[in-house]
């Protein structure tokens, strides 16, 4: 019984336990792995990344599956880049307006993919996939061809190709010292790495104590035991923390970027506190069965929209984060890997089709960047090769995204052939059983 | 005690030209339960898909007559306008999150919320949820019908009992609900699961909510109703008072028709052979129509008539004979085993099958006539092939002359044998699965539902067309139909299925009473009662 | 069950949605035509490509009929079936094969290769039934991505094959070391004023569409395409539509295997690496203009989709290139309608499931 | 309760990372002499860096790292950012030398100073713009493309072309130094009288893949020289277009002057099938007498011309070299023009015109510009 248990456990987190087992071998194989490197890219990957994986746990919590469409709230960030640089402004106004022009575009795009999912219902996430293709045909139609083609654009300006037709491949956004946006908002602060980790693993505790008392409020009869076991890892990571900082190693000229990290907590508790919210209990309704959601007077197809929307917008900032640390913009290829990174993240974290939140999407960044940090060294020490480390990258990517989704679905097709009557409540056969009514009248 | 809080008053409603409902009126007071009882096709659902305005009905040309609540007329449009007008409804298969906690489950969509800064700013849909407030009224819903089970358990797992509780605590936990509708209650419940239930549903009526109550079980109805309403093919029979009638009644009114088909020679004439098939224990389990344990002996050469209410397993005899439908339990076929969940060996050994699901089963829609005849005889015994060693080709002018031969005997009426499937009134496309059915050539025929939506032409034809293969080519048929009247025209034999066991054997020429009894199965429960009084009133 | 109800319902009103959308880029491929010719581009030639590149693609598209007939949908995993055929073919040459003969190898291999691979694909999808065209993605991707690791790693000796410079296989390897180059394309090759007409890959091209014909007709066939149709259906005529999934898998990949081989020889390059990683959606594609749906697809269908898709593709470069000189709208226009009628497809795959 | 396991094992995880901590830093404490950095495309997308960086390696074991970019250059940025990231965190490390220096240097370069600000970074055959890399890089190597636009017209003449056909495609196009190039090209071409012709290839970036631009290649060559007859010098600006293009106008004895990137490894030996494998690897004059061999086969010979010198080899040699003198101290600060010249021009056997880069009048002092004489195949 408790072997089965574990076995479930296991496939459950099949993926995340890769994962970590995954960069521990790294670690160990590789010879050369500065630790300040490793943290100091970490974690400045995670902060580009972060809030583009926060940005499809919504869309998982509405019953949209992994959005691949928030390919598309990126062009919408970098349409505003564009902009932005034409009339060359920047520094906190130039982001300002950065952030003020991608909203309403990402809005809207939002709305269009949400549109499209609603008619390809079932087939959210390969039409997600599909539609950035696409979008990103009309994207190229559009910075390619209709700036100096059809828009007229002064020909010597930096952005424009020599030929003053389209744009150029790369822009460099300039240092926020020659009024650029790069580090706009990364640079207005910074603190090191280890004093936030010790702030996070404080807090942490906090939390932990306040929503044990919540539970108890609501007299749920929890084991204290998960609790008492989360409170102890905090306390021993805050203990080696403690004495990093006391120690004053290497890692403390790691820094982190303060307003970055306090725009993604706070992105982390907006979408917490959105799930808490009547409209966050639709979107879970929703989800989790849109028929009854329906016969309950739920307008499904409309908040599934609004979900895209969220999401989208969500994306086109965590672009703009993205873009504003890089500090050079591929033009024409700066968006096209989010998707499939992003979602390949988010399932690292141990979140499904049906089944993601924040805690997915951190510990998934964390583990996936891990990887992508540690891979070369693997195909270096293992294949002796870096080359084929790249390979072995790419496969990772991909495999991970197929290994989830298959062990997603065959696990639920495995429940349905297990409990047949049950799926009388399952939504679909639900309405199958509504309408075979009609018939029988 | 004497508000009126229901009105219907003569409502018609028919569906593409057939008349399913035939003016019908009748009344719910303040705390009254009213029992509403029919057969299938009675015009029950349609009634209250009406009351529910489901899209169903508007889809289809709405209804004519009125409705009133609380003595006001009102026109309801959607479920949702229902709910608002203050009917509520405990469904007959779940409408519950499995996902959810029960609290969550009872407030679906009615969550209570309070505000916080932004929602003041942006809209309501962003206050937050106020778990601790829900959690109290799920709780006093809960209580209200003393149900003892925390309020944050999930959904899933919990027995079924419960689970129709909670449909009901969340009907009472809308505020303004004025009637209740129970379609079937207690259908799935255990017995004393049942005896809850009712008590429950009593204690609502005492506090003062309408309750239209739809059941079979006539002892049930006996308990609780004050009134009871009948429908008979969609037309009122009558409204009593329950101290002015009587089991047995009730049953005699529900089922009493008069008889569309005539017979013309009754059964005791012929000798039938030894036993073709026999079931022992024999259980299906077939979603919504399970088979619970079956003992049968099918005579060679007689048509066996199954009969008996939607959702008590008469339809999964058939589906588990064929092995469409996982089932356990001994099946004999002329002397052998059958394989059971194995199609292919149950139409090898000389079964044939028309499925009551006719579109989702029965036929490949956009296929050819002539494909959907040859179709199962092709896969199964490689005729209608060119055997080219390596590949077997289909035969084109085989089949087409075997579909001719077919299209004539049968009288299809297509342009042509090329002509999709699909594009066939139903009566044609019943007799293009008969068709391919016969083309197995089978020893024992099964078929179910044969006249479901079907025009009444039609239906003779194809029971004559049974009663012929019977009569002239003595084919075994085994034939399950919800409705009496055609299984009483020309079966031998008609056993009485009701919750998934047999209730009985019937000549087909025996009293609509006893018909009406064995259906709602209140004849063993009403003998049981008899015996036991002291409890009879919970 | 009502997804397939409303499948079923659909499907007529699909076709002539279709009809309609094939209709559109049928005249949008005239009026490219008429304007190429009066641009002078040299039609014939251009007709000579649209042909061979037919020849090429075609089979490859044909590798979605099996696929979507059995109700897997577009076989969004037909890099499996390529890589196969890679693998068939790199061998063959390792081995030293030449010519026609070389080719031939080349097919057996790939067969091989692709029976054994489609059967574990098959597998797999049983087991994910409900979003295969999602999962099949990601599984032809990482099979592509895991052969970047094969090619550089498998021990192939041919100094032909290998890196100019060191160890693995090249990126593209010239069939010209076995002489295979354009071998179907130049049999019984002849010339229509400047129009050149690779009669030997049409044949191939031709060949296996009857074949592919003559399967569906066969017992098997129609078994798979009711099951693909209405699997309840089959299931009660005592079919095992698991199996017949499997087989409709196998018989697709393997399609793609020779499918590759056949483009390989009359593009003269083998080529390795990440290129098939994005084959499929062009071939889906292709079998969608061609009037298929998601769930309904016919060898008529690949002829026309190929044949309409690969021509706008051909005339679509020249014919922008002289309109709008500097711009590359051709490589738009690709991308935009190839998905775009993926997209519109998507929206018709079991019409959703209405609520 | 799942969760707080993930929230488990990631603290697990970083703990135990923490762990390492001091073995970290006692590693990086160690400074041996200086090594150098090379970094290098992989070798599918091109092979030739790739060996050349193999070579210097083989030469100088124990200083000469090499690291490669990602192999998806275009979409892999951060992948970019962790290479140097890397390179920068081991302070042995003095050096390093991008060849090439792709689109998306700048970004990880910008990154590598922000940490190491004493490191010199030698920029080879970049595509970026001139004076953002001129902003980061201590020394910028480049083949004169610009020039090489007005040479290519000239030794195309001089081959006896009629006609000058220029393949290439907006994203590259968008790279200054290909539009000069082509620019010049043009001006060139029309004083001397020839035909300029600009075709768009499909981008093998896209979605077309590579295989729809060498596709686009097979079939357009042969059209043009249906067109504008055998005298027609065909050139392009990618990578991927060569092979099919030396094959069709080898095949067809069309004119072809110069690889995009100008190399004797470059192109020929694949698109020409020439078997070097063992001890010939790396000899030059060999691949030259092997492609004379071939191209003469054909009868083509005289109507291709090339560069000499492998350019990628040329440059890893120059910037891993010149880095050692660096660091040895016998360079004149950073950026020292004759160490430079002389030992390109020791490497190339040849005589080499420099220039310093211009873009919009402003003259680059730290990008270097090398041009040498074409050899007729």
């Amino acid at each position: 019984m408790r072997g089965r248990k574990i076995t479930e456990w296991i496939i459950d987190n099949l993926v995340p336990i890769i994962f970590v087992l995954f960069t521990i071998v790294g670690f160990s194989v590789s010879d050369d792995v500065p630790l300040v490197f490793f943290f100091r890219e970490l974690s400045s990957r995670f902060f580009r990344n972060i809030i583009l994986v926060l940005s499809l746990v919504i869309p998982v919590i509405a019953g949209l599956g992994l959005n691949f469409g928030i390919v598309i709230g990126a062009m919408a960030a970098q349409a505003a880049l564009v902009l932005v640089r034409f009339f060359d402004a920047g520094g906190i106004p130039g982001t300002l307006l950065w952030f003020a022009l991608s909203f309403p575009v990402a809005l809207f795009l939002g709305y269009l993919t949400g549109k499209l999912f609603n008619k390809t219902r079932g087939q959210e996430m390969i039409a997600g996939l599909i539609v950035g293709f696409f979008a990103n045909g009309v994207y190229q139609f559009v910075f390619l061809y209709c700036v100096g083609g059809l828009i007229k654009v002064p020909a010597d300006h930096p952005m424009v190709k020599p030929d003053g037709v389209g744009l150029r491949a790369t822009i460099d956004m300039g240092k926020p010292a020659e009024g650029g946006l790069q580090y706009a908002i990364d640079g207005i602060a910074k603190m090191p790495l280890v004093w936030a980790l010790l702030l996070a693993s404080v807090i942490g505790l906090v939390v932990l104590f306040f929503i044990y008392r919540k539970r108890r409020m609501l007299n749920r009869a929890e084991s204290k035991f998960g609790y008492y076991f989360k409170a102890a890892v905090l306390l021993v990571a805050a203990f080696f923390l403690a004495g990093e900082i006391r120690g004053n190693t290497m890692l403390m000229n790691v820094e982190i970027p303060l307003v970055t990290s306090v725009i993604v907590v706070l992105v982390c508790i907006m979408t917490q506190w959105l799930v808490e919210t009547k409209l966050g209990q639709d979107f879970n309704s929703v989800g989790k069965s849109q028929y009854i959601s329906k016969v309950s007077g739920i307008d499904v197809d409309r908040k599934r929209i609004i979900a895209v929307m969220m999401s989208t917008v969500l994306a086109a900032f965590g672009q703009i984060i993205y873009l504003q640390d890089m500090g050079t913009f591929n033009t024409y290829s700066s968006h096209e890997q989010i998707g499939m990174f992003s979602v390949a993240a988010l399932l690292v974290g141990g979140a499904s089709v049906a089944k993601a939140n924040i805690g997915h999407a951190i510990l998934g960044t964390i583990l996936f960047n891990a990887m992508f940090i540690i891979s070369p060294e693997i195909g270096q020490a293992v294949f002796g090769q870096v080359l084929l480390g790249e390979y072995f990258r790419t496969f990772m990517v991909y495999g991970v995204i197929g290994l989830a989704l298959g062990i997603y679905v065959w696990k639920t097709n495995r429940q349905k052939s297990l409990l047949i009557i049950k799926e009388a409540s399952d939504s679909v056969s639900g309405y199958a059983s509504g309408n075979s009514q009609e018939v029988k009248n | 005690m004497n508000t009126c809080l229901l009105n219907i008053k003569n409502v018609s409603k028919e569906y593409n030209g057939n008349q399913v409902l035939k003016d019908v009126s009748f009344s719910v007071m303040k705390g009254e339960i009213h029992a509403l009882v029919g057969e299938n096709g009675a015009g029950k659902s349609t009634l209250m898909n009406i009351l529910f305005g489901m899209p169903v009905i508007h889809s289809t040309g709405g209804f004519k007559g009125s409705i009133e609540i609380d003595g006001k007329r009102s026109s309801i449009k959607s479920p949702v306008e229902a709910m608002r007008a203050g009917i509520g409804m405990v469904h007959q298969e779940f409408m519950l999150i499995p996902g959810y906690s029960i609290t969550e489950n009872i407030k679906i969509n009615r969550e209570t919320t309070y505000d916080n800064i932004i929602s003041r700013i942006l809209s309501k849909q962003l206050q937050t949820l106020d778990r601790v407030k829900m959690a109290k009224d799920a709780r006093r819903a809960l209580d209200s019908l003393d149900i003892g089970i925390e309020e944050y358990v999930k959904i899933e797992g919990l027995p079924v009992g419960y689970k129709q509780f909670i449909e009901i605590a969340r009907e009472i936990d809308k505020e303004g609900l004025k009637i209740l509708v129970f379609d079937e209650p207690t259908a799935v419940l255990t017995e004393t699961e049942a005896a809850n239930l009712l008590s429950a549903v009593q204690r609502l009526a005492a506090n003062g909510i309408g309750i239209v109550f739809i059941s079979h079980r006539l002892d049930e109805i006996m308990d609780v109703a004050d009134k009871v309403t009948i429908l008979r093919d969609g037309s009122l029979v009558v409204t009593k008072e329950k101290k002015d009638t009587d089991p047995h009644e009730i049953a005699q009114l529900m089922v009493g028709r008069t008889v569309s088909i005539r017979r013309n020679e009754t059964a005791d004439q012929k000798k039938f052979g030894s036993s073709i098939l026999s079931l022992k224990n024999f259980h299906v389990e077939m979603p919504g129509e399970q088979v619970k344990g079956v003992d049968l002996e099918v005579k060679e050469g007689e048509i066996l008539g199954i009969g008996g209410l939607a959702g008590h397993g008469k339809l999964g005899i058939a589906n588990g004979i064929m092995g469409i439908y996982p089932a356990t339990g001994e099946a004999v076929f002329d002397g052998r085993q059958l394989k059971p969940n194995d199609s292919k060996n149950s139409i090898r050994s000389g079964l044939a099958f028309v499925s009551e699901d006719r579109k989702g089963v029965g036929l490949l829609l956009d296929e050819s006539i002539e494909m959907n005849i040859v179709f199962t005889v092709m896969q199964m015994n490689n005729s209608f092939t060119h055997d080219l060693g390596f590949a077997k080709i289909r035969n084109a002018e085989a089949i087409r002359k075997h579909a001719k031969k077919m299209i004539d005997d049968l009288d299809i009426r297509c342009t042509s044998s090329l002509q999709a499937a699909g594009s066939l009134s139903g009566g044609n496309q019943q007799k293009v699965c008969l068709a391919r059915a016969l083309t197995q050539n089978p020893r024992l025929l099964l078929i179910s539902e044969p006249t479901r939506g079907i025009d009444i032409g039609a239906k003779k034809l194809i029971l004559d067309l049974l009663l012929e293969l019977n009569r002239k080519h003595n084919m075994t048929i085994i034939m399950t139909s919800s409705e009496l009247a055609e299984l009483r025209s020309i079966c031998d034999r008609i056993v009485i299925v009701c919750e998934g066991r047999i209730e009985g054997i019937l000549p087909p020429d025996a009293s609509d009473t006893d018909f009406g009894l064995m259906m709602s199965g209140s004849q063993r429960r009403l003998k049981v009662k008899t015996g036991e009084t002291g409890h009879g009133g919970h | 069950m009502a997804d397939i109800k409303a499948g079923i319902r659909k499907s007529g009103r699909l076709i002539k949605g279709f009809g309609l959308a094939r209709l559109i880029l049928g005249i949008f491929f005239i009026f490219l035509m008429t304007l190429g010719f009066f641009l002078n581009l040299g039609i014939g030639e251009i007709i000579g490509d649209i042909l061979r590149r037919v020849g090429m693609n075609g089979i490859l598209v044909l590798a979605m009929v099996p696929s979507i007939q059995s109700g897997t949908g577009p076989n969004f995993a037909l890099p499996i079936g390529i890589v196969c055929g890679l693998l068939g073919i790199v061998y063959s040459i390792e081995w030293g094969f030449t010519g026609l003969m070389c080719l031939l190898v080349g097919f057996g291999m790939a067969v091989i290769f692709a029976t054994v691979a489609g059967y574990i694909y098959g597998r797999l999808l049983n087991s994910v039934k409900g979003a295969e065209m999602m999962i099949a993605t990601y599984t032809g991707f990482s099979v592509v991505a895991l052969f970047c690791l094969a090619w550089l790693m498998l021990p192939f000796s041919n100094p032909g094959m290998s890196w100019f410079l060191g160890k693995g296989l090249r990126e593209t390897v010239q069939l010209d070391i076995a002489e295979a180059g354009q071998v179907f394309n130049n049999f019984l090759m002849f010339k229509v004023g400047s129009a050149v007409i690779p009669t030997g890959l049409l044949l191939v091209f031709g060949l296996l569409c009857f074949l592919v014909y003559l399967f569906f007709q066969s017992k098997t066939g129609i078994a798979i395409s009711a099951g693909g149709m209405n699997p309840k259906f089959a299931e009660a005529s005592g079919l095992d539509i698991d199996r017949n999934r499997i087989i409709a898998n196998i018989l697709s990949t393997i399609l793609g295997a020779i499918g590759i081989i056949v483009y390989s020889q009359s593009y003269g390059f083998v080529q390795l690496y990440a290129a098939p990683l994005m084959m499929a959606f062009p071939a889906v594609a292709a079998v969608l203009i061609g009037g298929a749906t998601a769930s309904r697809a016919r060898v008529s269908h690949v002829i026309i989709g190929t044949t309409l898709f690969q021509g706008l593709m051909t005339i679509s470069m020249p014919v922008t290139n002289v309109i709008f000189a500097g711009a590359d709208l051709s490589e738009i226009v690709r991308a935009v309608i190839q998905n775009g009628i993926i997209l519109y497809a998507l929206t018709q795959v079991k019409g959703g499931l209405k609520i | 309760m799942k969760r707080c396991g993930f929230a488990v094992l990631s603290v697990c995880f970083l703990v135990l990372a923490f762990a390492f901590v001091t073995v970290g830093s006692a590693l990086v404490e160690a400074a041996p002499v200086g090594k150098v950095a090379i970094v290098t495309n992989t070798v599918s997308s091109n092979e030739e860096e790739y060996r050349s960086a193999q070579v210097a390696m083989e030469k100088y074991p124990d200083r000469v790292v090499h690291r490669t970019w990602p192999d998806n250059v275009a979409k892999e940025q951060e992948q970019m950012i962790t290479v140097l990231q890397k390179i920068g965190a081991d302070p042995s490390i003095k050096a390093v030398v991008l060849n090439q220096a792709s689109p998306g240097s700048n970004a990880a370069v910008d990154k590598l100073r922000e940490i190491r600000d004493d490191m010199l970074i030698i920029y080879c055959n970049y595509s970026e713009n001139a004076p953002d890399v001129a902003k980061r890089a201590d020394i910028g190597l480049l083949g004169n493309s610009m020039e090489m636009g007005t040479r290519i017209a000239i030794q195309a003449k001089k081959l006896g072309a009629k006609t000058l056909i220029h393949y290439s495609f907006p994203r590259h196009l968008s790279i200054p130094i290909f539009s000069v190039r082509r620019d010049n090209m043009k001006k060139k071409a029309e004083e001397l009288g020839l035909t300029f012709l600009e075709v768009t290839a499909p981008d093998p970036m896209s979605d077309a893949g590579v295989s729809g631009t060498q596709q686009f290649i097979m079939e357009d060559v042969p059209k043009k020289i249906n067109e504008y007859g055998k005298d027609t010098a065909f050139n392009g600006t990618n990578c991927a277009q060569q092979i099919p293009m030396i094959k069709q106008v080898a095949d067809l004895g069309g004119i072809y002057v110069v690889p995009c990137c100008p190399s004797p490894f470059h192109g020929f030996p694949t698109a020409l099938g020439i078997d070097a494998s063992g001890d010939k690897k790396y000899d030059v004059e060999y691949i030259i007498g092997a492609t004379r061999e071939k191209l003469k086969e054909k009868g083509v010979l005289g109507r291709f011309s090339n560069l000499p010198v492998p350019g990628a080899l040329l440059l890893s040699h120059t910037g891993v070299e010149y880095a050692l003198m660096w660091m040895d101290g016998k360079t004149n600060g950073k950026m020292d023009d004759a160490v430079l010249k002389k030992l390109m021009e020791d490497f190339a056997g040849v005589q080499v015109d420099f220039e310093k880069l211009q873009d919009s009048g402003v003259v680059y002092d730290n990008l270097l510009l090398y041009i040498m004489d074409f050899i007729v195949y």
